[in-house]
């Protein structure tokens, strides 16, 4: 099959857990893939599936329509699969039928975009955005501190800005940048696409003649702003990236503007979907005390710079 | 002179510019009630436009106009349609879309709380046209698949559903047949018969004869001759006012009868039939020859042309100089151009310039790999606009922007500049005025006469029998009578082309 | 003697059953035929790929609750299409009147108030549009384009981009989506009521035949003393209140009024009214056409949902079905006429 | 004498002084005043609000690049739109085209095989639209619907939904972006002279006078004797190689192919065309007017991020700026007839 760094999946085994328990109909729904993130979501749900004997996994189309997405949602609580694993376009949107399912019994768990109502999943998991954000913020403020820059220029190009984490991440950078006595110059939205990021970036760059430091929120748009910095041909800087992906590991090594990402890694859909099994299954996590599934599982947002890349490098995922 | 009836209507002075052309400067026009009164003038003088601001389609620039006693200002169509005012305009404005008994009642529909009663709609239309003498057209069918004249009809039905006290006619019979326009004078009689009056526009002389009271002649805009008495005004008087210049024959000479004969065949058709409309015709045009084709509207004398010009599908042998036509490309490289009815439909590029309308088929005479020479396709226009006197004579003009007749000698220009072996004829003087249909006519023959075969369809049978070497009388699809032109009279012709007639 | 002039087109020699034709007609009749075997033939797929999934009661209530919001904006876009124009911004007007109706001001008069302010939103923005493609006498395509992206960066400001949920003492607008009567959500039977009301107004008023001659040849519209400008305006802002309508149903189904609504809305309703036969150069065109077109997208999806293809396999297969839908569309035309 | 005299039909009237009027006429004249004069007004506010960085050299060559893209795309987009038709499928096409291109397969027989392997791709697709078109008679607007979702599927499908990087050894494709000549960018180069020669093929030869013809009246070019179906067929084609030369120069700027470059591009485009002042019925327009209409929407964007606008603001600006450009262009048409 596919094998290389190219196509590698986040995928988890081992342990008693993994053993053949009932069989379980696992339903999938997410965002539309139309990034390396997503993409990578939705390929590793599949993967972790793939390893169980006792899995039937049901994905459903992929959309960016909410109404599509409820009536997908709807179809799976129809054919009674046995757990849920949403990705919601927006959380407080799909909150009414994520909690339709969980009245027919269904147990959801809730991956990175969250329900605002507890009642409608049974176990949230998924990365920090506001810790992102602060992640970012102390490596930039500690830099620009130690070069004692006493007014910085700092930028940052956001996702969809009408995601509840692009703010969520934008609030925890400026926060951290306030510790040190800083805040953002400029701030402008992509879509989390390439192409978007390199306008964004590309103007960006003639509004600011001097920047100190920048922050993109998602590698995957970040190949787009790192090719509008090469075309300005600007290096007087340093930029900050965010999610983890294996090109921009590759760019850190290789010791360019982009010094350091702020991970949100899509193996959150693994765990998703190992815990979707757990639950069903009755059984709780092996490495916890708890008979049962904790509530709600956050990941850390890990920073990596050219000092610890090689060790994250195998966990990227590729744009 | 003190007239006993006061004029229902009276314009005074009006003027209306447009960008680049004052189309109207300074008309004067009486008309009374009950009277069928004439507006005569060559293409572009200035007809249209005047009933246009009595329609209220068009706001003039200066000028004031008094119906019924009271001076009006005619902000809109409805301000006209409420003072009694219907017009039957040139361009036939009707809704495809919409059905027959829709389009009739238009703008004012037969409804109840805006509900529309389609059975009460439809018996009146079906009232309607009966009155007309067309009662075969069903009020529901939709207009756009009806021909012209039947469109014709449904304009001067809608014209009628209103309660009218003036009727203005731009050239309701240019669509028409022989026989229709019979019916149409029958109806206009009714009218007048009860006090309506009748604006009444054409280019046919004889119509006016027939039905106008009063006459009244527009050049360049302005009003040149006032209320001159229909059947007593000479021909030869009415003509020179109109166009400044006198004006003998307007059909040119013929060649002798035969003088054909031994000419090779341009075109042979054998055994032609297009499903449902035209059943095994068979002739042939000689080189230099004119060959016109009679018949009644809907006989298929342009489904005849269309096939010719590879433009339909149909079964048949089609030969231009012995090579087989297929599809119009194959026409038009053999040398085949044709001339369409519906010019606007049709053959114009309403958008672009009267320039570029012309040279639209000869588009390769100008150019080399694509490459066009614009020079030389600016001068080549240039010379057919002045060869058939189209005015204005601006090649750069918007071809909307010109009068009916005008556009139509565009068309006919098309096939002046790319030469043609075969040329394809239907109705090529429709709105076209005496004066410009005799120099057309003359462009014809002389084309004729340098070699090239014609195939003429008119409605008009002074113009197939004064105009054509040979005819052919088409009926219901077939070719009822073949000879020449100088054999057959009107009464004869009719006859043939009637059902029920002798052969 | 007259008798044997016609100047009617009908192909003389088949008069069809009066009785039956007129019936099927009525409801556009052959038209649609191809819509309804293309239909038929994806029903067909559904059963044999999924026997348990696709014809349950559930399944056709999803579809159907499903293309309601789409429905209830194509038959105002069926309405301004005829009428020669374009609504580029239907989804950003159903984004802004979702959020308008579900700020803090306007949830606390509760949900009539907010229902009425969705539609009322709706109107506004759809006469506007009127205003400036009539008396601005601006491109349809422009006017409404530039009120896509005005309104929806209205929406994102009033929202401050963030969902506004629609609060518990609301929840009778949540209930048109949760409710059933006769085993259908409310909101079915609003899409079904304005699509009854739509095809009343467009075959059966003085509104609706002026719709085609404003959009047929607006020359001879106005020629026949029909307020030409006025006529756009209405057909603009009917389109609005469609908007606003179709505001409250994503209200409904979302619990939520945001200003990510409604994306990419305009696309789905167009096309669904040009598959269905509506010229998109006006002037003809039916409603029941439009909902089929609508319905059989909504069909596609679900019968991709159901089966769980990848989506890049799904856009594929769509893209074919379109053109094969189209072709038996015009295949059916062709052996009926 | 003659030389005054043009061939387009201009509104007729105005003779301005003739020896400036040949010159500005050439260009399309008056009725570009509106939108250059849109441009000025927009050049001010930036030279007012941001002094130091709007009229820079580097800021205008960065506007010409970012139009450079979208602004090939429209040069198609204008031929099919005035020939009577319209093309939804760019964005697809081109993206489609980007991942082809850099497939590992294609990416190792270097840059020339890659830019040829997208100009391919584009014309393919175009004329396969083309095809369904002309041949297929589907309408314009499903046709290329098809298309767009189709193609957007294969893009995701070959690229299995990742971002492909141009490999460091075809830096020959970034070098396009990066390289330049009397300080500007090759890739600006490439978008002049795609203007350039759509300029001369609309303007100067046999081809582009017919697509005025398709597109005005179709019925009347066909019975004029022109190949109304086989001129269609090359009008697509013609748009999907331009969408093959975006691929490239996209691929050229972000230093990928991916299957979500061009999202949306067919709504730019087409705006750009119809603000340009081409009726979106066909039949008339111009080259140099949609290329202005593409100029005044990446002015606009550049504007707001100089003086950090938000989106929402951005977006509620932009309605309005369209609607008084428009206005403008309007105005200044009446003033000069
Ligand atoms: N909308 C318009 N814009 C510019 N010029 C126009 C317009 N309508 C008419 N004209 C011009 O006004 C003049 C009068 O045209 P009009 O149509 O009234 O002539 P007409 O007498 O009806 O001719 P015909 O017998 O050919 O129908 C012509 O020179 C024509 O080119
Ligand atoms: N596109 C069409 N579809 C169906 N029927 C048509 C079509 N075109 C013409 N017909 C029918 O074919 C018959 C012949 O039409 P047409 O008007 O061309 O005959 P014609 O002899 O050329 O008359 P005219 O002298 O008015 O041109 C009519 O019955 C007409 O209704
Ligand atoms: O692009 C990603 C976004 O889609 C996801 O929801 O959060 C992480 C981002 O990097
Ligand atoms: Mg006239
Ligand atoms: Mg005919």
């Amino acid at each position: 099959e596919e094998t290389g760094n190219t196509n590698q999946q986040s995928v988890s085994t081992g342990g008693d857990n993994d053993k053949p328990g009932t069989k379980v109909t696992i339903g999938f729904s997410a965002p539309a893939a139309d990034h390396g993130w997503i993409a990578a979501i939705a390929k590793n749900a599949e993967a972790q599936a793939k390893q169980y004997s006792d899995v039937d996994f049901k994905p459903v189309e992929p959309t960016n329509d909410i109404n599509q997405q409820i009536s997908a949602v709807e179809s799976l609580i129809a054919q009674k699969v046995g757990a849920l694993v949403i990705l919601p376009n927006d959380g407080q949107q799909l909150n009414q039928v994520a909690r339709k399912a969980m009245d027919a019994g269904i147990p959801v768990v809730n991956l990175d975009r969250v329900f605002p109502d507890k009642l409608s999943y049974r176990t949230w998991v998924g990365g920090d955005n506001y810790g992102m954000g602060v992640a970012a913020g102390h490596y930039i403020g500690k830099k620009l501190k130690d070069k004692g820059v006493a007014k910085p220029v700092i930028l940052e190009i956001q996702g969809i800005a009408t995601l509840p984490l692009t703010q969520d991440r934008s609030k925890g950078f400026a926060d951290a940048l306030k510790t040190y006595g800083f805040e953002v110059t400029a701030q402008q939205d992509a879509q989390f696409t390439v192409e978007s990021g390199n306008e964004v970036a590309g103007n960006l760059l003639q509004a600011h003649k001097k920047i100190d430091a920048l922050w993109n929120h998602d590698d995957d748009q970040g190949v787009g702003v790192l090719a509008a910095i090469k075309q300005a041909n600007r290096n007087e800087f340093f930029m900050v990236g965010g999610a983890g992906s294996a090109n921009a590991m590759r760019e850190i090594k290789n010791g360019g503007v982009l010094e350091a990402t702020v991970t949100y890694s899509p193996s959150m859909a693994s765990s998703a979907i190992k815990l979707a099994r757990l639950i069903a299954q009755g059984k709780g996590m092996a490495d916890l005390v708890e008979k049962q599934v904790p509530q709600s599982i956050t990941l850390a947002s890990e920073t990596i710079t050219k000092d610890n890349v090689d060790q994250y490098l195998p966990l990227g995922f590729e744009s | 002179m003190q007239d006993m009836r006061d004029p229902l209507l009276v314009m005074r002075g009006i003027v209306k510019q447009f960008p680049g052309v004052r189309a109207l400067d300074g008309v004067d026009l009486e008309v009374r009630a009950g009277e069928v009164h004439c507006l005569l003038g060559q293409n572009g003088a200035g007809k249209s436009t005047l009933i246009k601001t009595l329609a209220g389609a068009h706001q003039p620039d200066e000028g004031t106009i008094t119906f019924a006693g009271q001076e009006v200002r005619l902000t809109g169509p409805i301000a006209a349609i409420k003072l009694g005012i219907s017009t039957i305009y040139q361009e036939l404005d009707l809704v495809d879309g919409l059905s027959v008994a829709d389009n009739i009642f238009l703008g004012h529909e037969k409804a109840a709380f805006g509900f529309t009663r389609t059975g009460d709609t439809n018996r009146a239309a079906a009232e309607l046209l009966g009155r007309l003498g067309h009662g075969e057209i069903a009020p529901t069918t939709e207009v756009g698949t009806l021909p012209p004249a039947g469109k014709q009809v449904v304009s001067m039905a809608r014209a009628l559903s209103h309660d009218t006290r003036l009727i203005v006619m731009d050239e309701p019979s240019a669509a028409l047949a022989h026989d229709e326009v019979d019916n149409l004078f029958r109806i206009v009689r009714e009218l007048t018969a009860a006090g309506v009056a009748v604006v009444y526009i054409s280019h046919r002389l004889e119509e006016i004869r027939e039905i106008g009271d009063r006459i009244t002649v527009l050049k360049d805009g302005r009003t040149v001759a006032v209320g001159l008495p229909a059947r007593e005004t000479p021909t030869r008087e009415i003509i020179s006012l109109m166009t400044g210049r006198d004006m003998e024959n307007v059909f040119p000479e013929r060649p002798a009868p035969g003088s054909h004969d031994g000419r090779p065949e341009v075109l042979r058709v054998e055994g032609l039939t297009v499903p449902g409309v035209v059943t095994d015709v068979s002739f042939s045009v000689r080189e230099g020859e004119i060959v016109g084709l009679a018949g009644l509207v809907g006989s298929g004398r342009s489904e005849i042309l269309e096939a010719v010009y590879g433009a339909r599908g149909c079964s048949g042998r089609i030969e231009l100089n012995g090579a087989p036509v297929r599809g119009i490309s194959s026409a038009v490289r053999l040398g085949i151009g044709l001339a369409p009815e519906e010019r606007k439909a049709q053959a114009l590029l309403m958008d672009q310039s009267v320039a570029g309308n012309i040279t639209l088929s000869g588009l390769g005479l100008y150019s080399r790999l694509g490459w066009l020479d614009r020079k030389r396709e600016l001068a080549d226009a240039k010379a057919q606009i002045d060869e058939l006197d189209l005015r204005p004579a601006d090649p750069s003009r918007p071809i909307r922007t010109l009068s009916g007749g005008n556009q139509q000698k565009a068309v006919l220009a098309r096939w002046l500049v790319n030469r043609r072996k075969l040329l394809l004829l239907d109705e090529p003087t429709r709105g076209v005025d005496v004066g410009a249909r005799a120099d057309l006519y003359a462009v014809i023959r002389r084309l004729a006469d340098e070699g090239i075969g014609v195939l003429l369809v008119s409605s008009e049978l002074p113009e197939v029998l004064g105009l054509a070497d040979r005819v052919l009388v088409i009926r219901e699809g077939r070719a009822v009578h073949q000879s020449d032109a100088r054999d057959l009279d009107e009464h004869r012709v009719l006859d043939m082309i009637m059902e029920g007639s002798a052969l | 003697m007259n008798d044997t002039r016609t100047l009617s087109a009908e192909p003389a020699g088949k008069a069809p059953a009066p009785a039956s034709s007129r019936s099927v007609r009525g409801l556009g009749g052959a038209r649609h035929l191809g819509l309804v075997a293309a239909l038929v033939l994806l029903a067909i797929v559904g059963l044999v790929t999924q026997p348990d999934n696709f014809a349950t009661s559930s399944n056709l209530v999803s579809v159907l609750a499903l293309a309601a919001t789409i429905g209830v904006i194509t038959v105002g876009m069926t309405f301004v299409i005829i009428g020669g124009g374009i609504d580029l911004s239907v989804g950003a007007i159903m984004a802004l009147a979702s959020v308008w109706a579900t700020t803090v001001a306007t949830q606390s008069y509760g949900p009539v108030v907010m229902a009425l302010c969705a539609i009322l939103v709706g109107a506004g923005a759809g006469a506007l549009n009127g205003f400036l493609i009539s008396y601005g006498r601006m491109v349809p395509f422009i006017a409404t384009l530039a009120m896509m992206v005005a309104a929806g960066g209205l929406a994102q400001r009033m929202s401050d981009r963030r969902t506004q949920l629609v609060r518990p003492e609301n929840d009778a607008i949540m209930a048109l989506s949760t409710t059933k009567v006769l085993g259908l959500p409310l909101l079915v039977y609003i899409f079904a009521a304005v699509v009854a009301a739509g095809w009343v107004l467009l075959n059966r008023t003085t509104f609706g035949r002026r719709t085609f001659a404003v959009g047929g040849n607006p020359e001879a519209a106005r020629l026949a003393g029909i307020d030409v400008r006025r006529h756009t305006m209405l057909l603009y802002t009917l389109s609005g209140v469609c908007c606003g309508i179709a505001a409250i149903l994503i209200m409904a189904r979302t619990t939520t009024g945001s200003s990510t609504h409604g994306n990419l809305y305009e696309l789905d309703a167009i096309a669904a009214v040009i598959i269905g036969g509506t010229l998109l150069t006006g002037g003809r065109g039916t409603i029941i056409g439009s909902i089929l077109g609508l319905l059989i997208f909504t069909v596609i999806t679900n019968l991709f949902i159901l089966n769980g293809l990848n989506t890049s396999d799904q856009l594929i297969a769509k893209g074919l079905i379109i053109v094969a839908a189209v072709l038996l569309q015009r295949r059916s035309l062709r052996s009926s006429s």
